[in-house]
C-alpha cells in the first residue's frame, strides 16, 4: 500500500502536534509569533510536498491524489497561509494571541486537504468535520466577546445541523448504492439499474451539507452573523480556504460518482445558484458593517462560482476554479485592508469609518478601491476574469437564464462595491487617521494587491493548472 | 420467530439474573442494616445540589469542563474494542495505526494536563 | 435490497424497513427540535446528537443489511466526531454563557439584518 | 505660384493663429498684448490675402490646391485639408480678410470700456473669421462643412458674448438653432452628393457632373431629378446661413451681440456664406433649374419683406440688420439667375457699406452709451460730423445713388432679373425694383432720425462726443470703398474683363447669356430702379424733416399694417405657434412621460425593487437559529421535491 499519499497530510498533522506540544510546553513567554511561524513554515512543507507528491489512490480507496486535488490544496494552503500573515498582528492588538489559534488553523487546513482528496464519502465526512469543529472554536475564540461567542455557537449549531444531514444522505447513498467509495458508486450508477429514490434523496442531503458549508442560499443564513461575530482574523480565513474545500468537495461529488445524473443535479445547482447570486447582491446593499458586507459579497461570488458547476462542463469547472483562485486572493487583499480599520487601538468595523481614507491613507483607499473593483468584475483586474470564464461557460452550456441573472446581480454588486470606493474617496473624513498600520497587514494586502492588478499576467498558466485539474476530474 | 426469540433467551436469564442479584443487595441490606433516618441521610445525594430545588440552577462550570473531557476519552476509547479484536488480521500497519492514534490522544492529553484542565482547583 | 442471504439475522426477521423508519423518525425528531425549541440551548444540541444517530442507525442497518463492513466501520468515527463535536459545543456554550448570562434561544439573536 | 500658395496659407491660418493666442493665453499676456497679437495677425492676414490676389491674378493660372494635410481615409471616402486657390476663393479671402482686420481694429476702440478682460473677445473674431476663411478656401464638401459649423459656433460665441444678458444668450440659442436646421438639410445634401459621385472633392464632382445629368431618386412614387433635390437641399442650407426667408429671424436677434460682431456677421462672414456656396456650387446649381427657380422666389420673396420690416423698426441696429437681409435676398435673385458673377458684385460692394453702417451705428451707440432707439436720437450731425458724414456714404451706396458702389451692382442684378424674362423674372424686377424705393427710404429715414431734425432727447444729444480716431479710421477707411468700390471692381466682376476675372471658377451654363444680355436693358428700365430710389429719399425726406406728423399718422389710419411690419410679418409668433410650443408640449411630454415616467421609471423602479428585495432578505435575517434552520430545512424540501418532481 502506498501510504507516501498521504505524505503532506501525514507531515501537517505531526506538525501540528508538534506546535501543540511546543506552545504549551513553553514556560515563559506566550508563543503565540513563534507557533505561527511554525505553522507557516508546516504549510510551506506541505505544499511542498502537495507538489511533488504522486498521483494515485491509496487506503483502500479512501484517499486520491490527482491534478484536481492538487489544485485545490494549493489553494487551500496559500488561502490559510495568508490568513495566518492577516492573525499575527490583530490577535495580539486583541489580546487573542494564543498559541491554539494558529494549530487551530493548522487543524482546520488539514481538514481541507483531506476533503480535497477524499475517494470515500468516509473521507469526506471526516474532513469536513476535522475542519469544520476548528472553525467552530475559531469562530468564538475571543473568549470575553459575546459577539465572538455567539458567533461560534450559531456556527456551531447550523454546522452541525448540516452535518448531520450530510451524514444522514451518505447513509441514504451507502444503503442504496452499496458502497462509499466514489469509483463504486461511479459503477453503480453508470451502470443502467433504475435509480432508487433513496439514493437521489441521499443526494440531495449531500448536496444541502455541502451548500451549507458554501454559504449558498437559502443555507446561508449562518454566514453574516458568523462573519460579522467572529474575531476579524478568522473571519479573513473562514472566507478563504474553507470555501476553496468545500467546493472541491462538491465539484468532486458532482463530477466523479453523481457524473452520470449531471443532467438531474444541475438543475439543482442552477437553482441554488441563482437564489444565491440575487440573495448576495441583494442584501449587500443595505449594510452598514463591513464584516457583513463582505459575508452577503462572498455569498454572491459562492453563487458566481457555483455557475461554473451548473454548467457542467470541462470549461464550466474551469471557470469555477479560476474563479476561486482569483477569489481567494482578492479575499485575502479585502480583509488585510479591512483589519487595518483600527483607530486608537480599537477594531473598527463600519463602513462610514472608511470616510475619507482617500486622503488620511490614499495607499490603503487605492488598494481597497482595487480590490473592490475586481470583486465587482472590472477589467483588467483578476475578478474580472473568473467572472468571465463562468459566464462563457454557462452560455456555452445554453444557462441562458443563468447567465443572465449573473450580469444582473454582476450590476448590482457593482453598486455596493462603488459605495465603499465613493465612500472612501468621496466623503469627508469624520475621524483621524487610522492607526499604523501593522507590517503583516501592509504585506498581504499589498502581495494580493500587486496579484489582482496583474492577475492577467499569470492568467494563462493559472488556466492552464485550472485545466488541468477539471481534467483530472473528469478523466 | 422461534429463532430469533431463542436468540433473546441469554439476555432474559441476564435480566432476570440482574433483577435477582440487586433484589437481593437491596433487601439484604433492609433487613440486616441498622436503620435510623434523619432528614438529612434520608435526602438524595447530588453532587452538593438540593435534590427537590429548581432544576435550572446554575452549578459550578467545572463540572462541564469535566464532562466534555470525560465525553473525548471515553468514546475513543470504543475503537479499541474493535482494533483488539481484529488485531490479528490487521498486522503490524494496524497495530502501529493505533498506536499512532494513541499517540494523538496522548498529545491531547499532555495539552489539557498542562493547561491545568485537571485541576479542580 | 429487501432479502440478501448474507444478511444479519436480525435483518432478516424483521426487514429493513423498520430500521429506516425509526431513523427516519430520529432524524424528524432532531431537526424539529433545533428550531421547534424555544427554550434551551442544550436542548438544540441534544437534537443534534439525535440527528447524527438516526445516521448512524440507518449506517449500521444498511451494513448489516448489504453485510458489508464499512458502514459500520463509519458509525464508529461518526461517533468520535459526535464527541468531539460535544465537547466543542459544551464549550461554546459555556462561553457563551459567561458572557451573556443565559442560554435561552432566543437570547442568541445579537447580531441580524 | 509657391509664393502665391504660401501667402495664401498665411491669409488663411493668421486668425487660427490669433485666435489661439489670444483665446488660450490671453489671461497670460493681458489684454493690450492680446489686442495687437490679434489686430496684427489681421493686417498680415490682409496684406497676404490682398498680394496672393494679386499675384494669383498676375500669373492668371487655373485653380491650385495648397495641400495641407489628410484628414479623413476611410475606405472610399476621402477628404483633405487642402485650400483651393482660385479667384472665388481668393477674392472671397481678400474681402473678408480685409473687413475682418477694419473691424477688429474698430473694436479695439470699441471694446475698450467693457468692463471685463476683452482678449476672449478677440479670439472668438479671429476663429470666427478663420472659420470663414476655411469655409471659402475649402477644396471639398467636408471641410466646407468644417468651416461652415465653425462659423456656426463663433457666431454663436460671440451673439452670446455678454453672456450675463439672458437676451443675448437668448439671441445666441436661437442663432444656433436655426442654423443647425438649415444645416441638416446642408447635411443630406452633402450626403446626396457624396452618393452620387463617390466623392467629396469639388474638382471631382464638377468633373463628372455631366455624367450624372439624368440621375433621379425614386421617393412616394415620383422620380426626382437627383441635382433637383441635391440643389434644393444646398440652397435650405444656404438659406439658414444668409438669413432668408423662413430662416430669417436669428438674424435681427442676433443684433444681442457687441456691434462689431453685427459688423463682421452682416458684412464679411456668415451672412454671404449662403451666396458663396451657390456660387461655388454653380458647376451644379445650372444643371437644376427648378431649384434656381426657387432660389429667385426666396430670394425676391426675402428681399422686399425685409425692406418692408425695415421701415417701420424704433432700433437702428435692427434697421440696419433687415437691410442686410434684403440685400441678400438681391444677391440670391442674382445667383438664381445665374448670374453668380453679379451676386459676388454686389456680395463685395455690400461687404463694404454694410460694414460701413454697422460700424458708424456703433459710433452712434458709443457716442450715446448704449442707446439705440432712434426715436431718442435726432441732431447728431453737429455731435458727430465724421459719423454722419461717412454714414452718409453708406447709405447713398445702399439706396444704389449712383455713382456709389451699391448702385452698380445693385442695377446690374435689376437688369438681370429684366432680361432673364418669363413669369419668374417679371416677378423679381417687380419686387426688386420696389425695394430699390423702399431701400432708400428707410435708409434716409434712418439718417434723418438721426443726425437731422431736432434731438429729442437733450441730456442724451448733450453727452454725445465723436469717436476716437481708432474707431474712425476703419470708418474711414470703408468710406473710400463703399463710395468707389463699385466703379473700380465691376470691370473685374461683371464687366469686360469678367472672363479673365474669374478665369473658369464660376460656371454659366451655355445656354446662359445673363451676362452678355446684361447691357441690352433699354434705356428706361434700366433707369426705373435709379428713379425710384431718388424718390425714396425725397420720400424720407418729406416724412421725416419736412412733416415728422405723417409716419405717425400713418400708422394710426393703417394700424393692423403698422403692426404687422412692425412685430415682422409675426414671423417669430408663428415659429412660436408652429414649431416652439409644439416641440416644447412635445418635449414636456417626453420628458414626463417618456423620460420621468418610462426611462426613469425601469431603473427607479428595478432599483426599488432591489432596495426592496434587499430589505426583505434582510428582514429575514432575524438572527434567530430557529429561523436560520427553518430556513434551510424549507430549501431542502424544495431541493427535495425539485429533484424528485423534475426526475
Amino acid at each position: 500500500m502506498n501510504w507516501t499519499l498521504a505524505l503532506p497530510e501525514i507531515v501537517l498533522s505531526c506538525s501540528g502536534l508538534f506546535i501543540l506540544l511546543f506552545g504549551v510546553l513553553q514556560k515563559r513567554s506566550e508563543p503565540s509569533f513563534a507557533c505561527t511561524m511554525l505553522t507557516l513554515v508546516a504549510f510551506l512543507v506541505t505544499g511542498i510536498l502537495v507538489v511533488v507528491a504522486p498521483d494515485g489512490a491509496g487506503y483502500h480507496g479512501q484517499f486520491v491524489n490527482d491534478g484536481f486535488s492538487r489544485f485545490m490544496k494549493i489553494l487551500s494552503l496559500g488561502a490559510a497561509g495568508l490568513a495566518a500573515i492577516l492573525s499575527l498582528d490583530y490577535n495580539r492588538q486583541e489580546k487573542t494571541a494564543r498559541f491554539e489559534f494558529p494549530v487551530l488553523l493548522l487543524f482546520s487546513t488539514l481538514g481541507t486537504l483531506v476533503m480535497a482528496s477524499s475517494a470515500n464519502l468516509m473521507t469526506l465526512y471526516v474532513g469536513l468535520e476535522l475542519q469544520s469543529l476548528a472553525i467552530y472554536i475559531l469562530c468564538a475564540f475571543a473568549r470575553d466577546e459575546l459577539t465572538s461567542a455567539e458567533a461560534g455557537l450559531k456556527y456551531f449549531v447550523l454546522g452541525s445541523l448540516a452535518s448531520g444531514l450530510l451524514l444522514y444522505g451518505i447513509s441514504l447513498v451507502y444503503g442504496f448504492a452499496g458502497t462509499m467509495e466514489y469509483a463504486g458508486l461511479r459503477q453503480v450508477l453508470t451502470g443502467g439499474a433504475p435509480l432508487a429514490a433513496g439514493l437521489v434523496i441521499g443526494l440531495v442531503f449531500v448536496i444541502v451539507g455541502l451548500a451549507f458549508k458554501l454559504s449558498m442560499a437559502p443555507f446561508h443564513m449562518w454566514t453574516p452573523d458568523v462573519y460579522q461575530g467572529s474575531p476579524t482574523s478568522v473571519t479573513a480565513f473562514l472566507a478563504g480556504a474553507p470555501k476553496a474545500a468545500a467546493f472541491a468537495l462538491l465539484l468532486r461529488v458532482l463530477a466523479q460518482p453523481f457524473g452520470h445524473l449531471a443532467g438531474q443535479w444541475q438543475l439543482l445547482i442552477e437553482i441554488v445558484a441563482i437564489a444565491t447570486m440575487f440573495l448576495g447582491s441583494l442584501a449587500a446593499i443595505g449594510q452598514r458593517d463591513i464584516k457583513r458586507l463582505m459575508a452577503y459579497s462572498s455569498i454572491g461570488h459562492m453563487g458566481y462560482a457555483a455557475m461554473g458547476i451548473a454548467s457542467a462542463t470541462d470549461a464550466g469547472i474551469r471557470g469555477t476554479l479560476v474563479y476561486l483562485a482569483t477569489y481567494l486572493i482578492m479575499n485575502a487583499g479585502t480583509f488585510g485592508c479591512i483589519l487595518a480599520m483600527r483607530r486608537r487601538g480599537r477594531a473598527l468595523t463600519r463602513i462610514e469609518d472608511l470616510a475619507g481614507l482617500g486622503r488620511t491613507d490614499p495607499t490603503l483607499a487605492v488598494l481597497m478601491a482595487v480590490f473592490m473593483f475586481s470583486m465587482a468584475g472590472v477589467p483588467p483586474l483578476a475578478g474580472f476574469f473568473g467572472k468571465l470564464m463562468v459566464f462563457a461557460a454557462a452560455v456555452q452550456a445554453g444557462l441562458w437564464v443563468l447567465a443572465a441573472v449573473g450580469v444582473v446581480t454582476s450590476v448590482i454588486g457593482l453598486f455596493y462595491y462603488w459605495r465603499i470606493v465613493k465612500v472612501m474617496f468621496l466623503d469627508a473624513p469624520v475621524a483621524g487617521a487610522f492607526d499604523h498600520r501593522a507590517p503583516s497587514l501592509s504585506f498581504v494586502s499589498a502581495v494580493t494587491g500587486v496579484a489582482t492588478v496583474l492577475f492577467l499576467l499569470v492568467l494563462g498558466p493559472v488556466t492552464g493548472a485550472a485545466q488541468a485539474a477539471a481534467a483530472a476530474l473528469f478523466g | 420467530m422461534h429463532t430469533l426469540l431463542t436468540d433473546y433467551f441469554p439476555i432474559l436469564v441476564f435480566i432476570v439474573i440482574a433483577a435477582g442479584v440487586s433484589g437481593a443487595m437491596l433487601g439484604g441490606s433492609l433487613l440486616a442494616g441498622w436503620q435510623k433516618p434523619y432528614p438529612e441521610k434520608v435526602s438524595a445525594y447530588e453532587c452538593g445540589f438540593e435534590a427537590f430545588d429548581d432544576a435550572r440552577r446554575r452549578f459550578d462550570v467545572r463540572f462541564y469542563l469535566v464532562s466534555i473531557l470525560f465525553i473525548i476519552f471515553d468514546l475513543e476509547v470504543a475503537f479499541l474494542f474493535p482494533w483488539a479484536i481484529s488485531l490479528g488480521h490487521i498486522g503490524m500497519f494496524g497495530f502501529l495505526s493505533m498506536l499512532a492514534f494513541l499517540g494523538v490522544l496522548t498529545v491531547g492529553f499532555v495539552y489539557e494536563w498542562c493547561k491545568g484542565a485537571l485541576d479542580w482547583e | 435490497m429487501a432479502t440478501n442471504t448474507l444478511m444479519a439475522p436480525g435483518l432478516q426477521a424483521v426487514g429493513l424497513g423498520p430500521y429506516l423508519t425509526v431513523g427516519a423518525i430520529l432524524l424528524v425528531l432532531g431537526v424539529f427540535g433545533i428550531f421547534l425549541n424555544r427554550k434551551n440551548i442544550i436542548i438544540i444540541m441534544m437534537s443534534i446528537e439525535l440527528i447524527l444517530l438516526s445516521a448512524n442507525l440507518n449506517l449500521v442497518a444498511f451494513s448489516g443489511a448489504l453485510n458489508e463492513l464499512s458502514g459500520q466501520v463509519f458509525t464508529l468515527f461518526t461517533l468520535t466526531v459526535a464527541a468531539a463535536e460535544a465537547a466543542i459545543g459544551l464549550a461554546i456554550v459555556t462561553v457563551y454563557f459567561r458572557n451573556r448570562g443565559s442560554i435561552q434561544v432566543e437570547d442568541v439573536t445579537l447580531m441580524k439584518g | 505660384m509657391i509664393t502665391v500658395a504660401s501667402l495664401f496659407s498665411v491669409a488663411v491660418f493668421a486668425p487660427l493663429l490669433g485666435a489661439l493666442v489670444t483665446g488660450l493665453l490671453g489671461r497670460v499676456i493681458g489684454d493690450p498684448i492680446s489686442r495687437i497679437v490679434s489686430v496684427g495677425l489681421m493686417v498680415v492676414s490682409a496684406g497676404c490675402a490682398v498680394a496672393a490676389l494679386w499675384f494669383g491674378l498676375a500669373a492668371s493660372a487655373q485653380a491650385v490646391a495648397v495641400p495641407v494635410s489628410t484628414w479623413v481615409q476611410a475606405g472610399g471616402f476621402h477628404a483633405a485639408w487642402t485650400l483651393r486657390f482660385d479667384t472665388l476663393s481668393a477674392s472671397m479671402v481678400t474681402m473678408v480678410s480685409c473687413v475682418s482686420m477694419l473691424i477688429h481694429l474698430y473694436s479695439v476702440g470699441y471694446m475698450s470700456h467693457e468692463k471685463n478682460p476683452v482678449h476672449r473677445f478677440f479670439a472668438y473674431l479671429s476663429l470666427f473669421t478663420f472659420a470663414m476663411l476655411m469655409l471659402v478656401t475649402s477644396d471639398n464638401l467636408i471641410q466646407l462643412f468644417f468651416g461652415w459649423e465653425g462659423v456656426g459656433l463663433a457666431s454663436y460665441l460671440l451673439i452670446g458674448y455678454w453672456y450675463d444678458r439672458p437676451s443675448a444668450v437668448a439671441a445666441a440659442i436661437k442663432a444656433f438653432i436655426v442654423n443647425r436646421i438649415a444645416d441638416l438639410f446642408f447635411m443630406v445634401g452633402i450626403a446626396l452628393l457624396f452618393l452620387l459621385f463617390g466623392t467629396v472633392s469639388y474638382d471631382n464632382i464638377f468633373a463628372t457632373v455631366p455624367e450624372h445629368v439624368g440621375a433621379s431618386y425614386r421617393l412616394f412614387g415620383t422620380s426626382f431629378p437627383a441635382f433637383e433635390v441635391i440643389g434644393v437641399l444646398l440652397f435650405i442650407g444656404a438659406m439658414g446661413k444668409s438669413a432668408q426667408l423662413f430662416f430669417h429671424t436669428w438674424l435681427p436677434d442676433a443684433m444681442e451681440g457687441p456691434t462689431p460682431v453685427s459688423a463682421l456677421i452682416h458684412a464679411a462672414t456668415m451672412v454671404t456664406a449662403g451666396v458663396f456656396l451657390l456660387a461655388r456650387m454653380s458647376p451644379l446649381m445650372e444643371f437644376a433649374p427648378v431649384a434656381k427657380g426657387l432660389v429667385v422666389v426666396i430670394g425676391a420673396s426675402t428681399c422686399f419683406f425685409a425692406a418692408t420690416v425695415g421701415l417701420v423698426q424704433p432700433d437702428i441696429k435692427r434697421t440696419i440688420a433687415y437691410s442686410t437681409c434684403s440685400q441678400l435676398g438681391y444677391m440670391f435673385v442674382a445667383a438664381g439667375f445665374g448670374f453668380y458673377q453679379g451676386a459676388m458684385f454686389h456680395l463685395t460692394t455690400h461687404a463694404f457699406f454694410k460694414a460701413l453702417l454697422f460700424l458708424s451705428a456703433g459710433s452712434v451707440i458709443h457716442a450715446l452709451h448704449d442707446e439705440q432707439d432712434m426715436f431718442r436720437m435726432g441732431g447728431l450731425a453737429r455731435k458727430l460730423p465724421v459719423t454722419c458724414a461717412v454714414m452718409w456714404i453708406g447709405s447713398l451706396a445702399l439706396g444704389a445713388i449712383p455713382p456709389f458702389a451699391g448702385w452698380w451692382s445693385k442695377d446690374a442684378i435689376i437688369d438681370g432679373a429684366w432680361m432673364a424674362g418669363g413669369g419668374l423674372g417679371g416677378f423679381a424686377w417687380t419686387l426688386c425694383t420696389a425695394v430699390a424705393f423702399l431701400t432708400a427710404l428707410y435708409s434716409w429715414r434712418l439718417l434723418f432720425l438721426v443726425f437731422h431734425g431736432r434731438p429729442r432727447v437733450p441730456e442724451l444729444h448733450d453727452h454725445a462726443h465723436e469717436s476716437g480716431p481708432v474707431i474712425l479710421l476703419p470708418l474711414l477707411v470703408l468710406a473710400v470703398g463703399a463710395a468707389f468700390g463699385g466703379w473700380l471692381l465691376r470691370p473685374w466682376y461683371i464687366g469686360e474683363h469678367q472672363a479673365a476675372f474669374w478665369n473658369g471658377s464660376i460656371f454659366n451654363a451655355p445656354d446662359n447669356h445673363v451676362l452678355a444680355t446684361l447691357e441690352h436693358t433699354q434705356g428706361l428700365i434700366a433707369l426705373v430702379p435709379t428713379i425710384l430710389s431718388f424718390l425714396g429719399v425725397a420720400v424720407a425726406f418729406v416724412c421725416y424733416m419736412l412733416k415728422p406728423e405723417i409716419p405717425a399718422q400713418l400708422a394710426r389710419s393703417m394700424r393692423p399694417l403698422y403692426l404687422f411690419l412692425l412685430n415682422k410679418w409675426y414671423f417669430d409668433e408663428l415659429y412660436d405657434r408652429l414649431f416652439v410650443r409644439p416641440y416644447r408640449a412635445l418635449a414636456r411630454l417626453l420628458w414626463h412621460v417618456g423620460d420621468e415616467t418610462v426611462i426613469d421609471g425601469v431603473p427607479r423602479g428595478l432599483a426599488r425593487l432591489t432596495v426592496g428585495g434587499s430589505s426583505g432578505i434582510v428582514r429575514i435575517q432575524t438572527g434567530s437559529i430557529a429561523v436560520y434552520a427553518f430556513t434551510m430545512l424549507i430549501g431542502l424540501v424544495v431541493l427535495l421535491s425539485t429533484f424528485l418532481l423534475v426526475r
